[in-house]
């Protein structure tokens, strides 16, 4: 039980490989990409936790114990990576996104079959 | 050394690309002409002068680390410039400059030129960024910057081909990505630290066992980018669909870059597992199914992908052999492929710019119309199939001599990718025969009667790459001696961390 | 004491939480849902920012759930509505054993 | 055909999801172990821990994780802010001939 | 683009000043509390985006049209940057800190993180809002 | 102790909410169910903070309130039927 | 007096940064004054309309002062109500959508009973129709379809001190 967190998060990569590798829809695919990303996310965040941990941000009262507060917080580094990351997927979305409005509007559908390059 | 150069390389693009919209509206307002195209030049030119200046310390043995921030190294992100950084970021410098020159008039029937230099400055920024970081995350942050530039730069054409070019590639590149971070995840759950240097120091102390799934991450991830073979659907379709320019600086930069990438991880990260086997087993697989794809193309463009599939299989095979002779070899060819395939893109491109369609079958007797850009792409196609005083031959001698003294130590493999890479380049010349006989040789369609040579700007180019083929091959102790820190860089990981570490 | 109204708040908003979900659950078409959901956001979630915010005695965190319950008190009706037109424009019908429609009558 | 490459297909993701799982379960430290790691350094070295006792005097600013985004790793934040830079410079490209006719 | 019903207009109407004003709270306080330049400028963007869902197109543009967005982007990018130059004008660093920290806990700590945070907030405004718009052009179909 | 037995009861309320997200016959149903549960959520995270005594779970309640808000206006919008037109 | 709508957008802004930041440090006042004015400038028009003048007017407060009151009422018995059909094992509900005429003519008016129409459980305002407006209600316990009755059961509660607020 020591890994739930870890486990949970390779499901969610699994899930969204699943999707990318068996999904024939292109909002499907890119729906498999975000879980995909977003199992990683998980898993890096889930790297930095501490037994009872508590935010990495020092709050009014805690500030006359700052030991205390760097015995208890979690690892920023993990959070911080992850914010990059979230922003960097977000565009990743945003870019494919718009290229999967182009296509619908050449071929009128998404479905993978119908567009021509994806069938080799 | 220019004072704060390592910075310096990677904030002037990426400057510039934050400024280029402005100009855009600016000029657009005011009525000035090609104001963005001297901008990015002037961009591109002084990274020239930057990289090149960090030159002499690097190849006197130095390893430059910058800190950023001023933070000490494993907390904060630094930049590591060992021989090998240097040596891709001249070939990206080099290539892009030349590039963007090409673009001028090439892209001119474009619209929308705006965006196109933004991206092309950002995939620039993105490339050094990879290229000089010593901080594992942050080299997947500048890989994404490039990737996404190359995406959109894929798309920049919007006719169908484009369109879906850009999809396939941008799904299956953004998986890549994806196991790089995860394999960067890994890495931090089981050592703590994102430094190239602190992780290199730090990982030998692992069961090995612990660290094949990182390492199989990084080199499905890094191979993607690459196209090494089972992973290679997208390039093709991305090179043909993507700008002639674009697919250029793809063929060069890109692939120079990624090849830096899987280099500096597997060697420096993993570098104690004997990995050198693996990456030229996969190596001699690229190299003989490229060619072979090549060899069925109709299509110049996808012909030179599939060649450049098979060119990078040659550089893994060389630097997977892990001798001196062979790293020596693998990079030279590097730098050798970055040259030529680079000029031969840019032919194709000329001559998509003045006939319209790079199908083969359309094409045909283009030898008396642009007799120049003929007698290029034969020099080109020579020079890529190793025909002797060129400097694919000498390379490609280097690589074979690397499999024959492996062979003589007692691994009988070397011999076989000496073998290999033998029929390949004869396979090689084949298809770039063919491509040569139906392209400016044979029957002239008769509505290509009225060609013209190329353009003199996007000419320039062509010849500069021409000249240094042929410089390459006369005097390949230049091209060594180039090579030579860089290859040294790479099998001194000791130095590495010991800089990258601040000297500690 | 005011822990004492701290947790009656929490309470009457778990019991209402519990029971709107049943309803969500239960409720045999979109509308009747919506308003089984309007048990869960005003009986329910709202009344536990509001319980949790006092819970430690009023102070600069009981201001900021006050203005979360201010928050969702304003935004859930109109979400609710939107949803409840779009469903209606978009031809969802109601429950068979409804009584009257007098929005599609009037329309026709 | 196809059946035999769905189901190729579906035995190359679940050997990855199994592998990956095998691997999390097998190697990595136990979750919520956070200044332990693998290797042997000693817990209090760990870089998470040192920024976690450092930041606020070294970076002045409450929120630790804000001094890891733009004081220790800022570099990296303004990647971050190029690619949303580049991710909207690529959408603007793709629609920019809609956008002409505005 | 047609817009919603009036409950959801009038709504719409009042909301925007808070949540904008809340987008600048969180950019502002992004090195005190949770939050920061990213999630503020999403929660900008988000509140004209409420306009456009509410209102059609024309409401939004007449705030933050479509160069104008263009522009911002490019300034906030650019701010970073210069921000980042300081410090190599100190003397120091690329992105080294050259602001004085200020009092813990206070609103003017930090150095130049809430600075750099700013530019963020502007930037990241202007980046998801040009998305979005470039997005409904795109839907509309290019004449 | 009262904070967890109230933990427990929201997850099952939550539960029931994510059951009729999953079998919901129409896309009203699903988003219903969804705005139920992100209402819950909010609770949650209040709780969360009174329990820990940290007002900043706040800020993240609130945004996580208009940006659910906002997400079940562009939904209705688009089931509106019309679009999103120009 | 739409010279008034500026500062008085302003304050409402300030005041709500001051709720959010919840501290009176000098700091986060000067910051929040600026950004408030800021804000201001760029949205004044949305938040009020008309004049400011007769926004205060006592009437007006006493009714804004009372209605809380009666709201809570109703949604206590609105709240009992549904609570009882969703635990009934036969759920003995008739819903339905009747129209409920109202004699509300602002903007802020209608928006204000639709809400509370929303708000209370049992009752979900569907649809506003414009010109002579009136509200299609869903009606989880259809009593009456006439129009009177049923703006008799469902608006009256809330419209009587909405006119007042509202007008």
């Amino acid at each position: 039980m020591m890994h739930f967190n870890y486990i949970i998060a390779m499901l969610l990569i699994t899930l969204g490989l699943y999707c990318l590798v068996l999904k024939r829809n292109l909002i499907k695919l890119i729906i498999g990409l975000a879980i995909l990303t977003d199992g990683i996310h998980m898993f890096l965040i889930s790297l930095g936790y501490r037994m009872e941990g508590i935010a990495a941000i020092v709050t009014d009262e805690m500030t006359s114990v700052p030991s205390n507060f760097a015995a208890r917080a979690v690892d920023p580094v993990p959070q911080a990576l992850v914010l990059t990351s979230i922003v960097i997927n977000v565009c990743i979305l945003a870019l494919a996104l718009s290229l999967s409005i182009y296509a619908y509007r050449y071929y009128g559908t998404l479905e993978l079959e119908k567009i021509r390059r994806f069938k080799e | 050394m220019i004072p704060h150069a390592p910075i310096l390389a990677i904030f002037l693009p990426l400057f510039a690309a934050f400024l280029m919209p402005i100009i855009g509206i600016l000029s657009r307002k005011r009525g000035v002409n090609h104001a963005r195209e001297w901008v990015a030049i002037a961009a591109v030119l002084a990274e020239l002068v930057i990289v090149g200046s960090m030159l002499s310390e690097v190849l006197s043995g130095q390893i430059i680390l910058y800190k950023l921030g001023n933070w000490d190294p494993p907390w904060g992100i630094a930049l590591v410039i060992d021989g090998l950084g240097l040596f891709a970021a001249l070939i990206v410098s080099g290539i892009s400059a030349l590039i963007v020159g090409y673009s001028f008039v090439s892209m001119e029937k474009d619209t929308g030129l705006d965006q196109y230099y933004t991206l092309l400055m950002l995939m620039l920024a993105g490339m050094m960024g990879v290229v000089l970081t010593g901080d594992v995350f942050n080299l997947y942050v500048f890989f994404e910057i490039m990737s996404i530039a190359a995406y959109a730069l894929v798309a920049f054409r919007r006719n169908w081909q484009s369109i879906e070019a850009g999809l396939k590639y941008l799904i299956i590149g953004s998986l890549g990505t994806s196991f790089i971070i995860l394999g960067v995840a890994f890495l931090y759950g089981l050592a703590g630290s994102l430094n190239i240097a602190h992780l290199a120091q730090n990982l030998p102390f692992l069961p090995a066992t612990t660290l094949i799934l990182p390492l199989g991450l990084f080199v499905i991830g890094l191979g993607i980018k690459i196209a090494m073979v089972p992973l290679h659907m997208w390039m093709p379709d991305a090179y043909q669909a993507a700008p002639p320019p674009v697919a250029a600086l793809f063929s060069g930069a890109t692939a120079t870059v990624g090849l830096y990438a899987m280099l500096r991880v597997v060697y420096m990260l993993f570098g104690a597992f004997g990995i050198g086997a693996m990456l030229a087993g996969l190596g001699l697989v690229t190299m003989v199914l490229g060619a072979l794809m090549a060899l069925v193309q109709r299509d110049l463009k996808r012909l030179l992908a599939y060649s450049s599939i098979s060119q990078i299989g040659y550089v893994l095979a060389g630097v997977g052999l892990g001798t001196t002779l062979g790293i020596q070899g693998g990079l030279f060819h590097l730098l050798n492929n970055a040259i030529y395939k680079t000029m031969l893109f840019m032919i194709a491109g000329t001559v998509v710019y003045r006939v319209g369609t790079s199908n083969m079958d359309k094409l045909g007797g283009l030898w008396k119309n642009m007799p120049v850009t003929g007698a290029l792409f034969g020099v080109g196609a020579l020079a890529i199939s190793g025909v002797p005083p060129l400097n694919g031959f000498a390379s490609k001698w280097t690589i074979y001599m690397a499999g024959v003294e492996a062979g003589q130590g007692g691994h009988w493999p070397g011999y076989a990718i000496t073998v290999i890479a033998l029929i390949t380049s004869a396979l090689t010349l084949a298809y770039f025969l063919k491509a040569f006989s139906n392209i400016f040789l044979g029957q002239r369609p008769g509505h290509l009667a009225d060609v013209k040579e190329s353009p003199r700007s996007m000419m320039f180019p062509i010849m500069l790459l021409g000249v240094l083929c042929v410089v390459f091959g006369i005097l390949p102790q230049i091209g060594i001696d180039l090579v030579r820190p860089a290859q040294e860089a790479l099998m001194n990981s000791g130095g590495y961390i010991s800089a990258g570490l601040g000297g500690m | 004491m005011i822990e004492i109204i701290a947790y009656v708040l929490l309470g009457i908003g778990t019991a209402c939480a519990i029971i709107g979900a049943i309803g969500i659950l239960r409720f045999p078409d979109v509308y009747n849902r919506i308003h089984a959901n309007t048990v869960v956001v005003v009986g329910g979630a709202i009344f536990l920012v509001l319980g949790a915010g006092i819970l430690g005695g009023i102070s600069a965190f009981t201001v900021k759930a006050v203005v979360i319950a201010l928050f969702l008190f304003l935004t859930s009706p109109v979400s609710s509505h939107a949803i409840a037109r779009a469903a209606h424009k978009s031809g969802i019908k109601l429950w068979p054993k409804s009584v009257a429609d007098k929005l599609e009558e009037e329309k026709r | 055909m196809a059946k035999i490459q769905q189901a190729l297909a579906l035995a190359m993701v679940l050997t990855t999801g199994a592998l990956l799982i095998l691997a999390v379960t097998l190697t990595m430290p136990a979750f919520g172990s956070f200044p332990q790691r693998q290797i042997g350094e000693s817990a209090e070295d760990a870089i998470g821990q040192q920024i976690l006792e450092n930041a606020p005097e070294q970076t002045g600013a409450a929120n630790v994780v804000t001094s890891v985004v733009w004081g220790y790793r800022g570099y990296d934040t303004l990647g971050e802010a190029t690619v949303l830079f580049t991710a909207v410079v690529g959408v603007v490209m793709l629609f920019r001939v809609a956008r002409r006719s505005e | 683009m047609a817009g919603m019903s009036p409950i959801v207009r009038t709504t719409a109407r009042l909301l925007f000043p808070f949540t904008f004003l809340f987008g600048a709270y969180v950019v502002i306080h992004g090195h005190l509390t949770p939050g920061g330049g990213f999630p503020g400028g999403v929660i900008i963007a988000a509140s004209f985006v409420m306009l456009v869902l509410a209102y059609g197109i024309e409401r939004a543009q007449e705030r933050v049209g479509f160069t104008r967005a263009e522009v911002l982007e490019s300034i906030g990018g650019l701010t970073i940057a210069i921000l980042g130059l300081f410090g190599l004008l100190a003397g120091v660093a690329f992105l080294q800190n050259v602001f004085p920290l200020g009092e813990f806990g206070r609103l003017f700590s930090g150095g130049n993180l809430p600075l750099l945070y700013l530019a963020v907030g502007v930037k990241v405004t202007a980046g998801i809002l040009l998305i979005f718009y470039a997005m409904l052009f795109g839907f509309g179909g290019e004449e | 102790m009262m904070i967890s037995i109230i933990l427990t009861i929201l997850f099952g309320a939550s539960l029931l909410c994510a059951l009729r997200a999953a079998l919901g016959p129409t896309a009203p149903d699903r988003v219903v169910a969804i705005e139920a549960l992100v209402a819950l959520m909010i609770g949650v995270l209040v709780l969360l903070g009174a329990y820990y005594n940290a007002s900043i779970y706040l800020d993240v309640a609130l945004v996580y309130a208009f940006l659910a808000f906002l997400g079940t206006l562009a939904i209705a919008k688009y089931l509106e039927g019309q679009g999103v037109e120009t | 007096m739409s010279s008034a709508r500026l500062p008085a957008t302003f304050l409402c802004l300030w005041a709500t940064w001051m709720i959010l930041t919840t501290s009176l440090d000098p700091q986060e006042l000067v910051v929040g004054a600026v950004v408030s004015a800021f804000i201001a400038v760029v949205s004044y028009e949305f938040l009020f309309h008309g004049g400011m003048r007769q926004k205060l007017h006592p009437k007006r407060l006493a009714y804004a002062m009372a209605y809380p009151f009666a709201y809570t009422w109703a949604e206590i018995k609105a709240h009992a109500k549904v609570i009882y059909y969703i635990l009934h094992p036969r759920m003995p509900i008739k819903p339905g959508i009747v129209r409920v005429p109202t004699e509300l003519r602002s903007d802020f008016g209608i928006t204000g009973l639709a809400n509370a129409i929303t708000m209370t459980p049992g009752t979900l305002s569907v649809d506003v129709v414009g010109e002579e407006p009136s509200l299609y209600v869903h009606w989880i316990n259809v009593d009456t379809t006439e129009p009177d009755q049923t703006n008799m059961k469902i608006a009256r509660p809330f419209e009587r001190f909405l006119r007042g607020i509202f007008g």
